[in-house]
């Protein structure tokens, strides 16, 4: 079997249930109300960013992992083999379904258990400008980084995912990298092994 | 009869749902979660596993070679299982040939819908590392998942 | 920023239904009544606009009450450890984990946060209710000027009255945030409007594993402080400052003839603005 | 207590009153005033000199001319400070002299001032409120208050206006004006200190500034008869044996002032000048009474003029209080400067005081007004009548007529005359100078809707004359913003007035384009007349009640003077001023009461926060505040320039309130923060420099 | 005693009434005639100002100055723009005749559309007017008001193409509407973003001084 034509059954799923299976909302409500949340997080503490990060992993956790049952509902997709399928899934269905957006996949370590998704538009922050403060610190989209490790989780990849750089920040892109850090064993009943 | 009883297991081989019909007369009929049915719950869940293990030895490279239903004599086993490791487990009459929409309808319609989306209702029914491996208790039981299921199974109980 | 193509796609789309009206052709008009047709063109540009999935906005939405109370948690540590390094020690914590890429610690699971909330004092409770309203009052005050409605027809910027900024937030604001307007709205022409939504979608899911209970109803209560918000804010944004705006949220029966939803209650947004 | 038009007018020499509110009706009081009948005062050396030695004062006009304004009001009087020491209950009880009994009937009280300290200035308001019964109401639209037609203003001789008078005289002096208000304005700054109120003080001075600008008793204009001389007192002393002789030498002598002195006025005529006789006598002499009754018995048979008598002498007079007088409100403006500059305080007797009262509005009541309303209806019947009957209804007629003798160049020739400097005006006996004359005394006699009708048809005459015409056009609409006040409605101003106004001022400014192109950088007269029509349209608009609809009208009005007109620096200050007090009038009347009541509730302070946010809601976009404080602002960058640093810094007060807590209006780089330091170091120059002179006489 | 000898008399100088022209004994200074600047400020609901900048004329000749505001203006400018939203809230409130429903056609929905006729009512045109200076306004819906002090040529009214200056406003109001998404950026804060300021000065210098 081909990997294209494989990865182009992957786009059309993801277009098609974008399309056709998709209750949408706008996206600028959608920024807004993200906007909303971090900029209660940094008020709540006193601009530490560190913990405001934390804070908007944690709340992406708690959505990933709850999300992904969603996304397998509708797709009703199988388990990737590899983290190559697992890339494509991501960006070409997981983020069109729900962000309406197709990151690129690039920066593959070689052992092709690390890869990048470059965020050329991110609905969260759109029109954000990060105080000065904030520049350093804050990853202003850092639910993304939670709600894939979440979701990762739960098909049993355990993942490290975090932003390397982010245009917020003056970098020129804005790039969320995902590891492999183990793929989790399903569990057998006791008695069984 | 057309459907006999229908059975949710976890990730953690935890069955979180079970129900059984007892009379075709009366789709209301049966038991919801009940403790009679574990040991039948750990026998079930073990022989699909087992079975898919052989079946995963026996595929030839990684792609999924997944159980879809068990026949045996009278009833057929319909199961479902998800990327994120959960199995809707249906059995049948063994006329009916593949129930694997039904599943799936329950998964996304149902299950998602009042487990998923419920945020009062955990997303993982083991709340430690003692209720994995099948040693788990914890159940389904909000009634607006229960009652949309009965909704939607009742029909094909009198098949 | 939104990709151009966007923007300008937007454009063709709005410029096409825009000259049709301005046309003097009644032909394909008959059928419609004027404001039905600007209803429909209205209707028209907002599906031309960009969009992301409601599931992931109303996970987004309602994962502010855990995350609230998770704050709530934090803030409640640092403080009862009388520690002023407390702050410290976390964010070199979390500086490290940057480093070497782990992920950080995690809050419990929302479900249970949400358990805590209920149980929390409350002094606690009403502080977390104050940031949720907080976070809706920023996206209402905001959302006004990002809904356009000097030509909408449900709200004429000059001729714009208490009960026509009402009927915005009913139609315009609850259609963009919740998929579906207000049910119903009653006022006393004195400032006080009762605005009654029977299924109001974000906590159509919510239940817990026993019958319908008090207990249910009071732990899904705050998922209506987002609301509550979103209205002062929008108020707020007319002119009405928030001091003068009293917005209480509560359960209301469902009348018969309404069908039945998921949840067992109505909600009832209380609105009174001192004149 | 009600604040009396002449101490509002006065506030700086009341400062006690500073806390009071404006009176109402203000501008056309001032109005009424400033159009109010002129008369002269001629009198004998002898008895000039007979003053001088007993009052001080050079003459009895320097005596009579304190008691102009209102008559009924009786101003002066008012001014009577009892002596602690001093109970003279009988002084003020004491019954009117007989000439008092003349003219009871006819005095009002209405206006009268309550006594602040005591009862004894009961003077005046001891006779009752019957209001006189010769007057009736002609139009029940038009209102007028019961001082109307109450004032005089008093002048010197004809024969003296006319020699001191020049062609190119101005209606009012720019230059005075302003050398009249740095005078006023350093009183000012004598009389108050920090902590002096000064919103009505501020007020006040601008009416004063108002009144000037619009009135005047020295110049005689060519083009409207309001500073004609309507009544000629003629004074002798009988105390110093004059008698009959000497009376008609004098009447003779003003009946032939047309002959007699050169540069005679064409437009003017002694003819419509009433003659009255003044006989000064000592009223302790029983003989001099008796010879004052017989003297006037005598000039009324022989001569035809009626005489007062007036008990100039007495020397029970000078037994009781004594007054300190104020000057009039209307008065020339050299004579005002004159007072300013050399202050000498004038102090009469009360009874006196009261005498000369009474003996005036015998003359006002019985004499003037009579006079002049036989007058007007001899020229109505004899002019305007006749031009109802031939040209009702056919204006073409009248046109043709114009048409035929504009032609040849040569209208109406009887009319015109030229005067020595070769000046073409309409002559005295002329149709058209007096049917304004009829207009003008209507107006002086508060019969706003004959002066209207008449100013309106004199229009069409006109139309060839554009000085005439747009003097014309300019009272008319004056007298419909006198009389018509209360039932001005908004298209009225849109539709008639303002237009008339518009009219008035377009046709003031082509005749000034005229001779400005002719003449060399000379400022003409004309100008003065338009300024004093904008002047006089900005204060009648804001004295409308619906200040919403009138303001942008008087604000036009102002922003022209301001723009046109060469006034000082100081009269320019006032006019920024007088914009910034308009806006702060324009108040939308849906929520006027609700301004009232925060007002009342900033008093008591107890503005709860939120309850002011509201208010600002429902205010918002209805008043002009904002307006008014930057005009203000700008006032006090002028008053800094002039470093007039007291009214500054009273501008600057009033606008605190609208600029605190702004913080972009504060910086340091603007012109707020600018003229506050200046003010700073104006105020620490005065210390140091006080700290001088201190050490110095240390030293 | 006829004139001012003060640097506020520069300010008269400009000012010709709409009814009168043409009166002999205006002293008219020679400035050059392109200079036209402009003050702009967007106002917020207590009469803060949340961004304000000069725009200068770019056209002069080389080696010739920009050149804004004479100084004597440029510290009163602050007040005359608060002077003006009197009545700035005065519009505001009054029923537009051109507003009335099923007029101008399409209607809302978001901002960033650029739909010409969503703004129409927000546009204000010339709302004031101080001695040759014009202001020009435009409300946003949420109450921000956006104004704007038009310095014009030396010997006559300003002349505002309402055009250019509407299409100046509405471009704004997008940038604005963009910061306010912001979730930095709180409703009635100064606007601190320097690439809001360089884009509005680019739209300056596109519609207003070209």
């Amino acid at each position: 079997m081909s990997a294209p034509a494989q990865s182009k059954s992957l786009k059309a799923i993801g277009e098609d249930t974008w399309k056709n299976k998709t209750e949408k909302v706008n996206a600028e409500l959608f920024t807004l109300t993200y906007g909303a949340i971090v900029s209660q997080l940094c008020a709540d503490y006193d601009r530490d960013f560190q913990k405001v990060n934390n804070h908007l992993f944690s709340m992406g956790y708690n959505i990933g992992v709850r999300l992904v049952e969603d996304f397998l509902a509708r797709t009703a997709l199988p388990r990737c083999e590899n983290m190559v399928k697992t890339s494509e899934m991501i960006s070409k269905c997981a983020f069109k379904i729900f962000l309406n957006m197709t990151p690129q996949v690039t920066n593959w370590s070689s052992e092709k258990d690390a890869f990048s998704l470059m965020l050329d538009e991110n609905p969260l922050s759109d029109f954000v400008e990060l105080p000065m403060d904030a520049m350093k610190q804050l990853w202003y989209s850092n639910v993304l980084s939670g709600v894939l490790k979440g979701a990762l989780e739960m098909v049993q990849l355990d993942c490290d995912v975090w932003f390397v750089s982010d245009i917020l920040k003056g970098d020129p892109q804005t790039e969320l990298r995902i590891k492999l850090n183990k793929v989790l064993k399903d569990e057998v009943p006791i008695g069984e092994d | 009869m057309a459907i006999y009883s229908f059975w949710i297991f976890d990730k953690h081989c935890n069955c979180i749902f079970d129900r059984e019909w007892t009379l075709i007369s009366n789709s209301a009929s049966g038991t919801i979660n009940s403790k009679q049915t574990e040991e039948t719950a750990k026998l079930l869940y073990g022989m699909i596993y087992s079975l898919r293990s052989v079946t995963q030895k026996l595929s030839r490279d990684d792609t999924a070679n997944d159980v879809r239903s068990i026949s045996i004599g009278k009833y057929r086993i319909h199961t479902y299982c998800t990327a994120s490791g959960l199995w809707f487990v249906l059995l049948s009459d063994y006329k009916q040939a593949s129930y694997a929409h039904v599943l799936q309808y329950i998964h996304s319609h149902i299950y998602v819908k009042y487990v998923t989306h419920n945020i009062l209702s955990p997303y993982d029914f083991a709340a430690n590392e003692n209720e994995t491996r099948g040693q788990g208790f914890r159940k389904i039981g909000n009634r607006n998942f229960i009652s949309s299921l009965e909704a939607f199974l009742a029909p094909m109980i009198a098949q | 920023m939104k990709s151009k193509e966007d923007i300008n796609q937007s454009d063709k789309k709005m410029d096409r239904p825009n000259v049709a009206s301005n046309a003097p052709t009644v032909a394909d008009t008959q059928e419609m009544t004027e404001q039905q047709k600007l209803q429909h063109q209205l209707q028209i540009f907002q599906n031309s606009l960009p969009k992301v999935s409601q599931t992931a906005y109303m996970m987004l939405l309602n994962e502010c009450v855990p995350l609230s109370m998770a704050v709530e948690r934090k803030r409640g540590d640092c403080n009862s450890k009388l520690d002023r390094n407390c702050d410290d020690e976390v964010s070199q914590a979390g500086e490290q984990l940057q480093k070497i890429h782990v992920s950080p610690p995690l809050d419990p699971p929302s479900h249970q946060l949400c358990r805590e909330l209920y149980e929390a004092d409350e002094e606690k409770h009403n502080r977390v209710l104050d940031r949720l309203r907080n976070i809706g009052f920023e996206i209402g005050n905001k959302i006004t000027e990002l809904l356009v409605f000097s030509n909408n027809p449900n709200l004429q910027f000059k001729d714009m009255d208490l009960l026509s900024v009402m009927k915005f937030i009913c139609r315009d604001v609850w259609r963009q945030m919740f998929n579906k307007q207000i049910d119903n709205l009653k006022t006393n022409h004195r400032g006080t409007f009762y605005l009654f939504d029977y299924d109001y979608q974000p906590i159509q899911s919510f239940a817990l594993d026993s019958e319908s209970s008090e207990k249910e109803l009071q732990m899904v209560k705050p998922f209506l402080e987002i609301a509550v918000g979103v209205i002062k804010g929008v108020l707020a944004s007319i002119g009405h400052a928030p001091e003068d705006v009293i917005c209480l949220a509560s359960y209301v029966d469902r009348p018969d003839e309404k069908p039945k939803a998921s949840f067992t209650k109505g909600v009832s947004f209380h609105v009174q603005i001192t004149m | 207590m009600k604040l009396s038009y002449e101490n509002y007018m006065n506030l700086l020499f009341h400062l006690d009153h500073g806390q009071e509110t404006v009176p109402p009706d203000i501008a056309r009081r001032i109005v009424s005033n400033a159009v109010s009948p002129v008369i002269t005062v001629s009198s004998t050396p002898e008895l000039d000199r007979h003053i001088r030695d007993t009052y001080h004062l050079d003459s009895l006009y320097m005596f009579l001319r304190f008691f102009g304004d209102c008559v009924s009001d009786r101003d002066q009087a008012n001014e009577y400070q009892p002596l602690r020491s001093k109970e003279e209950p009988e002084l003020v009880a004491e019954p009117p002299s007989k000439a008092d009994n003349l003219i009871e009937n006819s005095r009002k009280s209405s206006l009268k001032v309550p006594s602040t300290s005591s009862d004894t200035k009961n003077t005046t308001t001891s006779t009752s409120g019957t209001t006189g019964g010769t007057r009736k109401r002609s139009n029940s639209l038009f209102q007028r208050d019961q001082t109307q037609s109450q004032y005089v203003r008093f002048t010197r001789p004809i024969d003296d206006l006319i020699e001191s008078s020049d062609s190119n005289d101005m209606l009012f002096d720019y230059h005075s004006l302003e050398v009249f208000l740095e005078n006023t304005l350093r009183l000012v700054e004598e009389y108050t200190d920090d902590n002096t109120p000064f919103e009505l003080l501020k007020k006040s001075l601008y009416h004063k500034f108002f009144s000037l600008a619009i009135s005047s008793t020295t110049y005689l204009s060519p083009y409207e008869t309001f500073n004609h001389p309507v009544v000629s007192l003629i004074a002798i002393d009988i105390s110093a044996g004059q008698g009959y002789e000497e009376a008609r030498d004098l009447l003779i002598k003003f009946k032939n002032l047309n002959h007699t002195v050169e540069n005679f006025p064409i437009f003017m005529s002694t003819g419509d000048i009433l003659p009255v006789f003044l006989l000064c006598y000592n009223d302790e002499s029983e003989d001099e009474q008796n010879a004052c009754q017989q003297l006037a018995n005598q000039l009324k048979k022989q001569l035809f003029v009626e005489s007062l008598l007036l008990p100039l002498w007495k020397r029970s007079y000078s037994d009781h209080g004594e007054v300190e007088l104020h000057q009039p409100i209307m008065s020339s403006l050299e004579e005002m400067l004159y007072f300013l500059q050399s202050p000498t305080p004038t102090r009469l007797p009360l009874q006196l005081i009261n005498v000369t009262y009474n003996i005036l509005e015998k003359l006002v009541k019985d004499l003037m007004v009579p006079f002049m309303k036989r007058k007007i209806s001899f020229w109505e019947e004899t002019i305007l009548q006749p031009r109802k009957s031939l040209f009702h209804g056919a204006n073409f007629f009248k046109k043709l007529m114009s048409k035929n003798s504009n032609g040849s160049n040569n209208h109406q020739p009887i009319s015109l005359g030229k005067d020595k400097n070769g000046n073409e005006y309409f002559v005295a006996s002329s149709t058209e100078f007096l049917m304004r004359k009829l207009a003008d005394w209507s107006m002086m006699l508060s019969d706003f809707k004959t002066a209207y009708s008449t100013y309106e048809s004199l229009v069409h005459d006109l139309e060839n004359f554009p000085k005439y015409l747009a003097s014309c056009f300019e009272w008319c609409a004056v007298s419909v913003l006198m009389g018509a006040q209360n039932i001005v409605t908004v298209k009225m101003i849109k539709n008639d007035i303002d237009p008339l106004i518009q009219r008035a001022l377009e046709t003031y400014e082509n005749c000034a384009a005229d001779e400005d192109s002719t003449g060399e950088e000379l400022y003409v007269p004309v100008r003065s007349y338009e300024t004093r029509c904008m002047f006089l349209a900005s204060e009648l608009f804001l004295s409308l009640s619906d200040t919403w609809t009138s303001t942008p009208y008087a604000l036009n009005s102002l922003e022209t003077i301001l723009t046109e007109c060469r006034l000082g620096p100081c009269s320019e200050i006032m006019i920024w001023e007088r914009l910034s007090d308009c806006y702060y009038q324009r108040i939308d009347p849906r929520i006027r009461h609700k301004t009232s009541a925060q007002g009342a509730k900033a008093m008591t302070d107890e503005l709860a926060p939120d309850e002011e946010s509201n208010e600002e809601i429902v205010t918002r976009g209805l008043t002009r505040k904002r307006k008014a404080a930057f005009f203000r602002l700008i006032a006090a960058n002028k008053w800094v320039e002039q470093k007039q640093w007291k009214q500054a810094f009273w501008c600057l007060k009033e606008i605190e309130e609208a600029y605190a807590g702004l913080d972009f209006v504060n910086r340091e780089d603007l012109i707020l923060a600018r003229l506050k330091r200046q003010m700073n170091e104006a105020q620490n120059n005065v210390d140091e420099s006080s700290n001088q002179t201190v050490e110095s006489g240390a030293a | 005693m006829v004139n001012l000898s003060s640097n506020m008399k520069l300010i008269f100088d400009v000012e010709t009434p709409s009814y009168k022209q043409g009166k002999r004994f205006r002293n008219t200074i020679v400035r050059n005639p392109s200079v036209m600047p402009q003050y702009f400020a967007i106002i917020g609901k207590k009469d803060n100002p949340i961004y304000e900048a000069e725009f200068t004329s770019q056209q002069g000749q080389q080696g010739q100055l920009q050149q804004g505001f004479q100084q004597n203006l440029k510290e009163l400018n602050a007040f005359i723009l608060h002077a003006s939203l009197d009545i700035v809230e005065d519009l505001q409130w009054q029923v537009s005749p051109n507003a009335q429903h099923g007029r101008g056609g399409l209607s809302g929905g978001f901002l960033r559309s650029k739909n010409v006729n969503n703004t129409d009512n927000c546009y204000l045109g010339k709302v004031d007017h101080f001695y040759g200076l014009a202001i020009t306004a435009y409300i946003t819906y949420g109450g921000m008001k956006l104004v704007m002090i038009h310095g014009g040529p030396p010997n006559g009214n300003t002349q505002i193409d309402d055009n250019m200056v509407k299409s100046f406003y509405q471009e704004v109001h997008e940038l604005y509407v963009k910061t306010l998404m912001n979730p930095f950026y709180k409703v009635n804060e100064p606007i601190p973003s320097p690439a809001f300021d360089s884009r509005v000065r680019a739209l300056a210098k596109k519609y207003l001084n070209r």
